[in-house]
């Protein structure tokens, strides 16, 4: 949990308005649990006050390098898009509880994401198999020209692939990729993705151990605002997404 | 560092800067990033008489130069908070500035008569921009006679000073100000943030689930300069500042409009270590003005010149 | 272009962009830059009833995504005007929009009477933001009793529809906008500059000669959208809206918030193609959310849909 | 008069926060009155929103290059000085009326400058040269560390050099260096500097014809807001510095 200012080393386009960036320089070391997320600063001076959370998709802990992979859709994103080698980023990490509790050693994990709910699912699954699990992904999208990182996923083990429109692999959603293997081998699922899926995945996963990472507005991301607060089933009430998760046992968190 | 130090009702502060009192939560988040014993002071989150949950989410939302807040005095009520969040401040050693909301005058007067007994709370600060319940919706911050009605009666139950925090959704500041020192405040905290709304040209409706929110942040920097202004020439209660301070400059600008401490908010979401930052800043800054002692430049801008200011 | 087309009580305009007043002079300037006639119609700058020579310099100030001006209403009087400057706008064949100001009610209502006359104004638009010196430095903005007798009054007099220009400096706006309608306005134009101020470091006072200044820009977005909403859900007479304005996404919110037509004034600065650029954008912004006829948003972020609205 | 975006082509340091600019691109060409300005935007966004009136330094109509020369002091120009080749420039320009009248076609110019006053100063001397005119100049600055391009006004005609600490030249003010030659030669005085310096030599200058550039605080700097009114000796009693000068005969304004 610090505040670094990382040097530039690579921004390309990777599908229709999604990015990836990698950037590197010291304090990425401490980042090493997936599902942990990053505080962006964007913009110059005082006109973006509030930073953008981004997850971790991957890092190279041995170089000092951290990729991000985000769509560029409002204000700060498209600004972050722009940096270029030789610019630096400022951000706060790592943020956040990340995907830690319950990995299943030697047994089988189902990562499950949405959109860009997928960036953090690749450095849990290259973190699992690791570890000796055996992983396997369902991965959705609106459409062909909105996936990405297919083939990355391929190389980690078995990857489905649903598009709203049919574009690529299946046509639906991701939930419906995922009805059959659950019977077959009873794996711990990880999931990312917007709440709609989330809700959806809730149920399709009964009887199975479930970690959701969820999405909220932010304000501070260290959990003194509470702009983040969602209802919870726990003795407070309420979890702050920034600080206390983003990722939950599914059953936490009410959608 | 003891140029630095100011001294108001009930705050002996060795510099001028504390956090504003809802973007520091009760400082245990902010204490991982640097150690709180720098500060001034701290204010600490509003606290209500019973725990409230707050609005529903999405509770805040970014604007040019500033944000949108619509948290909902979200709070675990003051008993949870004088067991289980103010003994972690002790060990800093810096004054507290207990920041109290409610929808009744009972409420207040319960969480305030409460707080005030805490040893470690040095002052209370009336949060008094929250719907008024009783009195149909109104805000006890915007007409003079309901905050003047309020402050006496919290002051009859308080153990401490009572600062009362401003609304500047108001058309006279002064009138606010001096309606609240003749009801008996030690000082004024200003500006809690201007109502605002934005949309979302998706949705088509209001982004904020509560609908409008508080702006904050450096948009609304020359409101409460401007604010500040009038209502320091008005009052002899002294005066914590706050609305879009960023830099040792804004300090220092609002401290010339007639503050006497500031508070830093929305700054700290940008920055976590803002206010260790300003803190250092303001040597260099005091430097290069050429000014011995920061209490001189208090209402620098209105008042006869006690140091002799640089030529443009 | 007929997509664009918005219609109010003496405004027919092609496209619901105007330039805001104090913001364009009379036109001739930014008729260098572009062909007014692109324009939905075009405020001018407040005319009173004698030439006024202003405040003195500096008038303007820069801040966080805004800027403060104290121009004190300079210009040649409504006489020099009707001569001199309005003539020049006739062959642009846009509505005329003509901002009034005045001290007095007398003031108000002889500058009415006149200008009302002139056959290339279209309606009169009455900035009641003014310091009144009449009534002791009242402005006739912030309270909904004054508001109310000068608007029946310059009602009496003019020729020509009637928009009340409302001041932000005020506690409830919906008030406001209720007491002009009951008065018999026949339009809103909201809202003018939050009163704002800057302190020079260097100087130590305040950096505009007047003190303070209205603050305008992106900064007071979030203002303006807030109590348009609010004001528009209380009126049934049609509002121009402005403050903060930069973009065709902006013009959108704007009139989702209530508007039915905005003027354009700082960004008229930044970019002297603003309100050409911003017509343009609009047919594109238009498409992407799918939207037939502009009419179709105004108010629809507290209206039930009339057109689908995109998922998020 | 237009809304130019040209392209940075170097930006170099040249005193103590003094930097020289040159851009270039279409619209240079149009630059061809020493004293118009430029009104250039600074900052991304919607952070800085009043443009910064910069006078023309130097034009290569040619090559279509301008100069600047500014002080870094504020949030704009220290924004500008850290704009590098590949980056683009948004100005509107030239705005303004400059160093038209009565130059004196074979005769003498005495040039006086102060500050930031003197960049304008060498575009209009070497334009009056060009023309025929035998120029001098008298330049005052703070200090040794403030001044500039004194090599370069030597090569265009005698010019002496004024310091308030007499680090360099005369110590003293501008207005010192100019008395005994104003009474041998009678040139037209053509000035630009802060007000104090004017009003000085507004005294100095009796019996002269002189030129002198104005300073005002502008919003629009077209001439349609009102911002940067002066009272002058006119028909309307004032002027606007922006549209109406910012160069005016030194009786016109009333300082
Ligand atoms: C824990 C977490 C991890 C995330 N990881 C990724 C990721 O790896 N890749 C990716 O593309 N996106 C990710 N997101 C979503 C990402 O934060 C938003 O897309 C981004 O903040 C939008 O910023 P903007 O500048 O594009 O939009 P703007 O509209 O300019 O944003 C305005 C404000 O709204 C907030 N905001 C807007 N949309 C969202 C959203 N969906 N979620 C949270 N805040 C939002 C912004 O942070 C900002 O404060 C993550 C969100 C969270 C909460
Ligand atoms: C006609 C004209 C020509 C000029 N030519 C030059 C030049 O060639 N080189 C140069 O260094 N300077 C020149 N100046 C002064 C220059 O405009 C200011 O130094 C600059 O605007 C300051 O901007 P900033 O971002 O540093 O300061 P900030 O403090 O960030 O500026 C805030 C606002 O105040 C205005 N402002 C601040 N100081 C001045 C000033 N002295 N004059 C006018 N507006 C000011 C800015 O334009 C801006 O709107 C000229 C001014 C005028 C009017
Ligand atoms: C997220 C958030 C929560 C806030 N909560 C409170 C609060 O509980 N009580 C209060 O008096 N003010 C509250 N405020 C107002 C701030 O204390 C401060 O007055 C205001 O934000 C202006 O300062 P700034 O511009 O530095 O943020 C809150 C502000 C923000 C941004
Ligand atoms: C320099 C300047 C001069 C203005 N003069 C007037 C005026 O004469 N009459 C008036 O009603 N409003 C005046 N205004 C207010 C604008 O018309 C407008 O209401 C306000 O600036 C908010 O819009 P904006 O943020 O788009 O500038 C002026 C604003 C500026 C910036
Ligand atoms: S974002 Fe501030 S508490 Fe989570
Ligand atoms: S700057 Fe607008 S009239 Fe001169």
């Amino acid at each position: 949990m610090r505040r670094l200012n990382l040097d530039v080393v690579s921004q390309s386009i990777i599908a229709d308005s999604i990015y990836e960036l990698t950037v590197e320089g010291s304090g990425v070391e401490n980042m090493r649990v997936p599902g942990q997320f990053l505080h962006v600063k964007t913009g110059e001076g005082h006109s973006s006050l509030l930073r953008r959370p981004i997850s971790i998709c991957d890092v190279d802990i041995l170089n000092q390098r951290l990729t991000m992979v985000y769509r560029a859709q409002g204000k700060g994103t498209v600004w972050l898009s722009a940096r270029k080698p030789g610019e630096k980023v400022d951000l706060l990490g790592p943020l956040g509880n990340g995907f830690t509790a319950a990995q299943p050693a030697g047994g089988e994990a189902l990562l499950v994401g949405g959109g860009i709910g997928v960036p953090p699912l690749y450095y849990l699954g290259r973190k699992l198999r690791e570890n000796g699990v055996r992983v396997s992904f369902a991965l959705g999208f609106q459409s062909k020209k909105d996936s990405f990182y297919i083939e990355k996923f391929h190389e980690l083990g078995q990857t489905d692939v649903a598009t709203a429109d049919g574009t690529l692999g299946m046509k639906g959603f991701v939930t419906d990729l995922i009805s059959d293997r659950k019977a077959k081998v009873k794996p711990v699922v990880f999931a990312c993705g917007p709440s709609q899926m989330l809700g959806a995945l809730k149920d399709k996963t009964k009887g199975l151990k479930a970690y959701f990472s969820f999405e909220e507005r932010m304000g501070c991301g260290v959990g003194a605002c509470f702009a983040c607060v969602c209802k919870a089933d726990n003795k407070s009430g309420y979890v702050k997404i920034c600080s206390d998760g983003p990722v939950f046992a599914k059953e936490e968190v009410l959608l | 560092m003891s140029r630095l130090n100011v001294s108001l009702p009930g705050l002996e502060m060795k510099n001028p800067i504390m956090p504003a009192s809802g973007c520091f939560g009760f400082g245990k988040e902010y204490a991982n990033w640097y150690d709180l014993s720098v500060l001034g002071a701290v204010a600490i989150k509003a606290a209500t008489a019973d725990p409230r949950f707050g609005n529903p989410t999405p509770r805040v939302a970014e604007t040019e130069a500033g944000m949108l807040n619509a948290i909902g005095l979200q709070n675990p009520g003051v008993e949870k908070i004088m067991s289980d969040e103010l003994p972690a401040l002790e060990k800093y050693r810096i004054p507290i500035v207990a920041n109290i909301a409610g929808t009744t005058e009972e409420d207040y007067m319960k969480t305030a008569e409460t707080l005030s007994k805490h040893p470690l709370v040095s002052v209370l600060e009336l949060n008094i921009s929250c719907p008024n319940v009783k009195e149909g919706g109104i805000q006890f911050g915007v007409t003079p006679e309901a905050a003047s009605a309020l402050t006496k009666k919290v002051k009859q139950v308080s153990h401490k000073p009572v600062y009362v925090k401003l609304s500047p959704n108001v058309r006279d500041i002064s009138e606010m100000a001096v309606a609240v020192e003749e009801a008996g405040a030690d000082g004024l905290s200003m500006i809690n943030t201007l109502l605002g709304m934005q949309i979302d040209l998706k949705s088509r409706r209001p982004l904020l689930a509560n609908k409008t929110g508080g702006l904050s942040g450096p948009a609304i920097k020359p409101v409460a300069i401007r604010m500040i202004y009038e209502a320091s020439q008005n009052v002899s209660i002294p005066i914590i500042g706050m609305g879009g301070i960023m830099t040792a400059e804004d300090v220092i600008e609002m401290m010339l409009a007639g503050a006497s401490a500031v508070a830093v908010g929305t700054a700290n979401f940008s920055n976590p270590y803002a206010c260790p930052e300003i803190i250092e800043e303001l040597e260099r800054v005091l430097d290069k003005m050429g000014v011995g002692h920061i209490t001189e430049i208090i209402g620098g801008s209105w008042k006869a010149c006690k140091t002799p200011s640089l030529s443009r």
